[in-house]
């Protein structure tokens, strides 16, 4: 067995093995069905919402959301990443706001954005873009202060233009870096939209579970964050598969 | 076929002019067209303590020969190989390249091959040697056929599709070089392009490097630690002192155009490296300042 | 007897609180063997009955309709007790400049409620229902809490929003008051009920009996005086008293805290208005869901 | 380190505060463009705080923040220090559970509260559990993403030196690792300050997130930006120190 | 002082055994006790597709003996040295130490540099020299006076405050040279420790070596990829295949103990050289399978 292949399978043993544990503590009444259900039942209330169509607004609701955050997240952050980059007073000073940001409960200033944006989905993709945005910066900045010097001066002997080196040379060096960007930008937007849909908003996949979580619904409720916790896993892993692969390719024995 | 070695050891013949020799007679180094040249170049840098890396130096890098630079560590040779390259300018004195100045900006017609393993690891070896063409905007027919001759000829045929992680250090040097190559500049300026590999596979490359310069008739500079392969590559070897650098010898090996790395077994070969080795003893000492110093 | 901490929900936001604001500073606790130091709160009906569920001392006083659903879906929970029995601070405000005015102007508005299945949620469709409008005809949106709900208002974002005390006091001037939940409904309806665990129905009697019975006390004490309640209350919430204070005078003319009856005329208004945002899934026995043996003995018979 | 131009020390202290300032402005901006109701202006805030830090009550909500986060901090730390060392140091149990570490991650943790009820019941423990969920994360992937690229040679070279596995990691890993430590402390610290908050959110008699909810429930802006304000300065400085310590005494030459 | 140079060039000897030399008899090299003894050691890499990196290998490194290694790139130099270090196992064969089998952890009183900067980034110079000393409990005041004399036998006395990434690429090698004599082993392995180095300063260092060799009466195993430098410093050079690597041969210089790099201007010494240059032309060309393998 390969060893990639010896890894998927120690993953899935993991996954299999924990849900196992889980399924026997709530079936054994160990866990109070009140508190956490089975994944088995989870995952049959999953089907059962899925199957009838129930999620399917939320879902579109709350991936477009995502989508959205997490375009603006990674094409504003990587831009400005690369801009504060070139400007390293700016970047000094910066650089303590960047990770102090992350202590800030900015769902508070929705009623900011309201007043900016009006009542709508923007002030929740504002919210969502607003979290994962320093993240992507953060990477860009790390990625372009590892690009070697060498190939910076090959650029030139190259006789490249500004952008022209900016794409040939230096974003594909940096590409692991952005990479990383990248996945902390979705684990970011998927927290940030569903929080603040769990908090603020009257529609998708953090309202469902907020609204069953009031209702006390926990067959609905579980069954969702399964569905949350599946889609930000399988995207998450999906990154980092593609990622695993691009790095293969490009690491240095 | 093993060369003739006609070892000429003397002192440097740098001011020597003369009628450039044909490509017949190549065979017998002599002066020739400048294709290059310094003037009391001297390069420092800027600081809390300005260090002075280099010079004054004067050099009048001849077309078509092969020059090689030696000289302790530190002493100024990668700044010379800026300068000259464009990529940093000289705090005084002045560069000419083809009769016009060298004023911060490569120019064209001038290939650079960096001591550090420059090659792009998202790029593929077909892809990393056809950057430069893609870049100039060389017809794409153009461009296959020059990769594919390079390919051949580095002995990357096989690698083609592979990405230089797949390769080993000496063959990540090769696509740096043959990257440098296949835009055809006639000037080649190469820091310690061996530097990743044995003695042995160096001297190896070393005649392929050779082949190379006879086959295109360009102008090379080579910066390099091992005196054996600046004696056996180079028409002159230019000798530097320790920081500031300066020339303190140009020696003119004589060697016949056509040569490899047998001539390395020839006992003239000895006496060249030798005068090499007693002008850089004193100078090394000087340089690294470290246990010989105090010996 | 060692501190303890109940759950109240909104404390610090709402006026629910103010009973045991009033029952800690006076002694009311004290005196019948309990000290009361804490008040754990939470903003959502939800949190706080499982805050309570969790609780050391599982008492909590709490939005009715989570009470009913939590019961509903089996939660190991009783009503022992009645809360706040109004609703008649809740209104619609809208900027000074609005054109509109009462219920007859709705159609074609942007409307702020709080959330969806809230009372503020059934309150704006109880109102929409007596104006004879169609939900269709306008449209309503969720801004989140009252907060969020002033700031659209004052922001422009909606033509109207909901707003209760201490922010309809608050912001005079700056908003006016474009029509009352009292206009639509009859405001006597139960917003908050004491609960507690059946485990702990079954050991803390004693303790239960004398929490109620001081939220009583206090009750009647916050009618005497409600100046000093807003003096008390502002302490514990860190707030203004001056304002408090008509906020205060305001609750006692409508009758805003019930002496802790089951009052089941007022606790029917809310399950119908539950019923109405859809989420009523069962009907509710009252005979199940709460127990009034921990009530005072004239209270007992009063449902 | 990167070779990435350092501006000289002396400037730093200027651009922070020319950056201090243009935040100000930026915010008094905001606060003009969207009015009272949405945001306060600096001055308000400032005015405000000073009021707040005039009563004992604010400071006994500081104090019951600052108890909560010191533990979470602490267990942040400790959790995700061992966790990204051993994940690190066995290469297989670090590919195994990396993705699976950062898929978990992007789960909302608010939607996870009533099971950290369930573990961890209420008050400090749940407040210290959000901290800690929010915080151990980054610290963790941080630390193995450092130890995995550690050159292995001085691993190698603590083989040599015949170290035991404690004095390998007290003296070898610990200290070539700690750029990359201090980055994910820094990180660290913010989520787990903004973990710490949002549990006083959800169940709290007292603490700074506790004022924070109460702020936007009674609209009173003031006090939320006041309070924000609070922990900003907080992370910031903490962020600043961090910085500082990891420039003086950690990137050398 | 130039010492006389009398190269002994001859197939290997390695099985000759006889009662140890004198200290005072050394410099006449001649059979001594057996140090580390390397019985049919073979690795495998284990993998998808295993690599046979070594061996069979039989190598038997006496008491104080000056040994040095060859061998075209990749041909398992690095390997042999982490097998005889314990730092990895031998797929087959015995590996003895002082009579003692070395199985799979590093035993006391043997010393290793790496080929790559080993240097603690964090620590000082004086730190990264007493590193050792320290963890190995030695009293603070001996660790003091070992670090002391070791900094100004490297010539780094006046950076024993500086961190390595103020020190130049040899400096730092040196650093670690001098990390690992403290703890004065018995037997010290080096994989290039001079590969930093231009062609000049390696020679220069390899003085020192010889100095430090000759005052300890270590055991030293030096791997290098410079020929000069191997016949320079050695009593006997080891020449490996290309890989899986063997012993292909074993040249005993007969270099007096005393002696130092002004060796490399005798005549003698290029004989020696250019008998490791034609044992290894050829494996160098099977190793890299390059430009010369079609040239
Ligand atoms: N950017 C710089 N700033 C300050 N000093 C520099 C800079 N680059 C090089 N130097 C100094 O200039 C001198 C010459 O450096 P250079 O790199 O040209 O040496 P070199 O001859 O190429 O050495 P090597 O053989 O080690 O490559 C050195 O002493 C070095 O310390
Ligand atoms: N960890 C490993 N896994 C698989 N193969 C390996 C490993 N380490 C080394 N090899 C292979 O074993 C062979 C010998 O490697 P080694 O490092 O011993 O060579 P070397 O003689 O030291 O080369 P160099 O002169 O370049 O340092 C090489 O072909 C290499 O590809
Ligand atoms: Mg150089
Ligand atoms: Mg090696």
């Amino acid at each position: 067995m390969s060893r990639s292949a010896a890894v998927a399978a120690a993953r899935l043993a993991l996954l299999a093995g924990a849900v196992l544990a889980l399924e026997l503590l709530c079936r054994a009444g160990v866990i109070q069905p009140l508190t956490l259900i089975p994944p088995s039942a989870m995952a049959a209330a999953l089907a059962g919402l899925l199957w009838s169509g129930e999620l399917n607004a939320d879902l579109i609701h709350t991936g477009g959301a995502v989508a959205a955050s997490l375009a603006l997240a990674v094409g504003l952050g990587l831009p400005l990443g690369v801009a504060v980059h070139g400007l390293p007073r700016l970047r000094r000073a910066l650089d303590p706001l960047l990770a102090a940001y992350y202590a800030v409960p900015t769902f508070v200033f929705y009623p900011l954005l309201v007043a900016i944006l009006g009542l709508n989905q923007a002030p929740l993709i504002v919210l969502g873009t607003a979290f994962g945005l320093p993240a992507m910066m953060m990477a860009t900045l790390n990625g372009l202060d590892r690009v070697p010097p060498v190939l910076l001066r090959t650029a030139r002997v190259h006789r490249l233009g500004r952008l022209d080196t900016l794409a040939s040379i230096v974003l594909p060096s940096a590409a692991p870096f952005l990479f990383t960007g990248c996945k902390l930008a979705l684990a970011y937007a998927v927290i940030g939209i569903i929080a603040g849909e769990f908090i603020l908003a009257d529609a998708g996949l953090g309202h469902a579970i907020s609204f069953a979580y009031d209702g006390f619904e926990n067959r609905t409720m579980y069954a969702v964050m399964l569905l949350v916790l599946g889609l930000a896993t399988g995207l998450n892993l999906l990154l980092h598969l593609w990622e695993t692969r691009l790095m293969r390719r490009r690491a240095r024995a | 076929m093993r060369p003739e070695a006609r070892p000429r050891v003397g002192p440097g013949t740098r001011e020597a002019p003369g009628p450039r020799g044909t490509a017949g007679a190549r065979d017998a180094p002599g002066p020739r067209e400048s294709h290059a040249v310094l003037s009391a170049v001297t390069r420092v840098y800027p600081g809390a303590r300005p260090v002075a890396a280099l010079g004054p130096v004067d050099l009048d890098l001849r077309a078509g020969e092969f020059f090689a630079v030696v000289g302790p560590s530190g002493c100024g040779k990668s700044t010379l190989l800026d300068l000259l390259a464009g990529l940093s300018r000289p705090t005084a004195g002045t560069i000419l390249f083809e009769g016009r100045p060298v004023d911060g900006a490569v120019p064209e017609g001038l290939g650079i091959v960096f001591q550090e393993d420059a090659s792009f690891p998202w790029l593929t070896v077909r892809d990393n040697i056809a950057f430069g063409l893609r870049r100039a905007g060389t017809d794409p027919a153009e461009t296959a056929r020059r990769v594919d001759y390079a390919l051949g000829f580095m002995g990357l045929a096989d690698f083609a599709a592979a990405y230089p992680a797949q390769l080993s250090g000496g063959m990540r040097q090769r696509v740096c070089i043959a990257r440098t190559l296949v835009t055809r500049p006639r000037l080649i300026l190469l820091d310690e392009p061996f530097g990743a590999l044995d003695q042995q596979t160096r001297l190896l490359m070393g005649d392929e490097l050779l082949r190379l310069w006879r086959e295109t008739g360009a102008t090379v500079l080579l910066i390099t630690h091992a005196l054996d392969e600046a004696a056996m590559l180079s028409d002159r070897v230019g000798v530097m002192s320790s920081r500031p650098g300066r020339f303190i010898d140009l020696v003119e090996t004589g060697w016949p155009r056509e040569r490899d790395s047998r001539l390395v077994a020839e006992a003239g070969f000895g006496t060249v490296t030798a005068r090499l080795w007693a002008r850089l003893r004193d100078e090394s000492l000087k340089a690294i300042g470290g246990p010989g110093a105090t010996a | 007897a060692r501190a303890e901490t109940i759950t109240v929900t909104h404390w610090g936001s709402a006026f629910y609180g103010a009973p045991y604001a009033v029952a800690r500073e006076k002694g009311f606790f004290q005196k019948r063997g309990l000290d009361i130091t804490g008040f754990l709160t939470s903003a959502g009906g939800g949190t706080s009955v499982r805050n309570t569920l969790a609780g050391g001392l599982p008492f909590g006083e709490v939005a009715l309709p989570a009470a009913i659903l939590a019961i509903q879906s089996g939660q190991p929970l009783k009503i022992v007790s009645g809360g706040v029995e109004s609703v008649a601070d809740i209104l619609w405000i809208t900027r000074p400049d609005s054109t509109l005015a009462g219920l007859s102007g709705l159609a074609g508005r942007k409307i702020a409620y709080t959330a969806p299945g809230s009372v503020t949620n059934m309150l704006i469709l109880m109102c929409l229902r007596k104006a004879g409008i169609d939900q269709k005809a306008l449209q309503l949106v969720a801004a989140g809490d009252l907060g969020a709900n002033l700031s659209a208002v004052l922001n422009g974002a909606v033509d109207a929003g909901m707003t209760g005390e201490p922010l309809w006091s608050q912001n005079q001037g700056k908003v006016r008051a474009g029509f009352w939940a009292r206009d639509c409904v009859d405001p006597a309806v139960t917003q908050t009920v004491g609960i507690t665990t059946t485990e702990f129905a079954r050991t803390g009697g004693d303790t239960l009996r004398a929490l109620i019975d001081a939220r009583r006390e206090a009750v009647a004490y916050i009618r005497e005086h409600p100046d000093e309640t807003a003096d008390i209350v502002a302490r514990a919430y860190n707030g203004d008293p001056a304002l408090y204070r008509t906020v205060f005078r305001h609750f006692v003319e409508i009758g805003y805290f019930g002496d802790g009856r089951l009052n089941l005329a007022n606790m029917n208004r809310m399950l119908e208005g539950m019923k109405l945002v859809g989420r009523l899934k069962a009907p509710v026995e009252w005979g199940e869901v709460t127990d009034s043996s921990f009530l005072p003995k004239d209270l007992q018979g009063t449902q | 380190m990167s070779g990435a131009a350092r501006p000289p020390a002396r400037t730093g202290g200027r651009d922070a505060l020319v950056a201090a300032g243009l935040l100000l402005a930026l915010w008094q901006g905001l606060h003009l463009y969207a009015g009272d109701a949405a945001l306060a202006s600096p001055a308000a805030a400032l005015g405000a705080l000073r009021q707040l830090a005039g009563t004992a009550a604010f400071w006994g909500h500081c104090a019951a923040t600052a108890q909560a986060f010191a533990a979470a901090l602490a267990l942040s730390a400790a959790i995700g220090l061992a966790l990204g060392l051993w994940l690190g140091l066995r290469r297989f149990a670090g590919e195994v559970a990396e993705p699976l570490l950062a898929g978990l991650y992007a789960i909302p943790k608010i939607t996870l509260y009533p099971v950290i009820l369930l573990v961890f019941g209420l008050g400090l423990g749940a407040k210290v559990a959000f901290g800690v969920i929010h915080g151990f994360v980054p610290i963790a992937l941080f630390t193995l993403g450092a130890v995995k690229s550690l050159d292995p040679v001085l691993l190698r070279t603590a083989r040599a030196l015949r170290l035991s596995r404690a004095q390998t990691v007290r003296f070898v890993l610990a200290p070539a690792a700690l750029p990359e430590i201090v980055a994910g402390l820094r990180v660290g610290f913010s989520l787990t300050l903004l973990g710490v908050l949002i549990g006083e959110m959800f169940a709290s008699q007292a603490g700074l997130g506790f004022l924070i909810v109460n702020g936007t429930a009674l609209h009173n802006v003031r006090l939320t930006t006041a309070v924000i304000l609070t922990v900003v300065v907080l992370a910031v400085g903490a962020n600043a120190a961090l910085l500082w310590l990891d420039r003086r005494y950690v990137r050398r030459g």
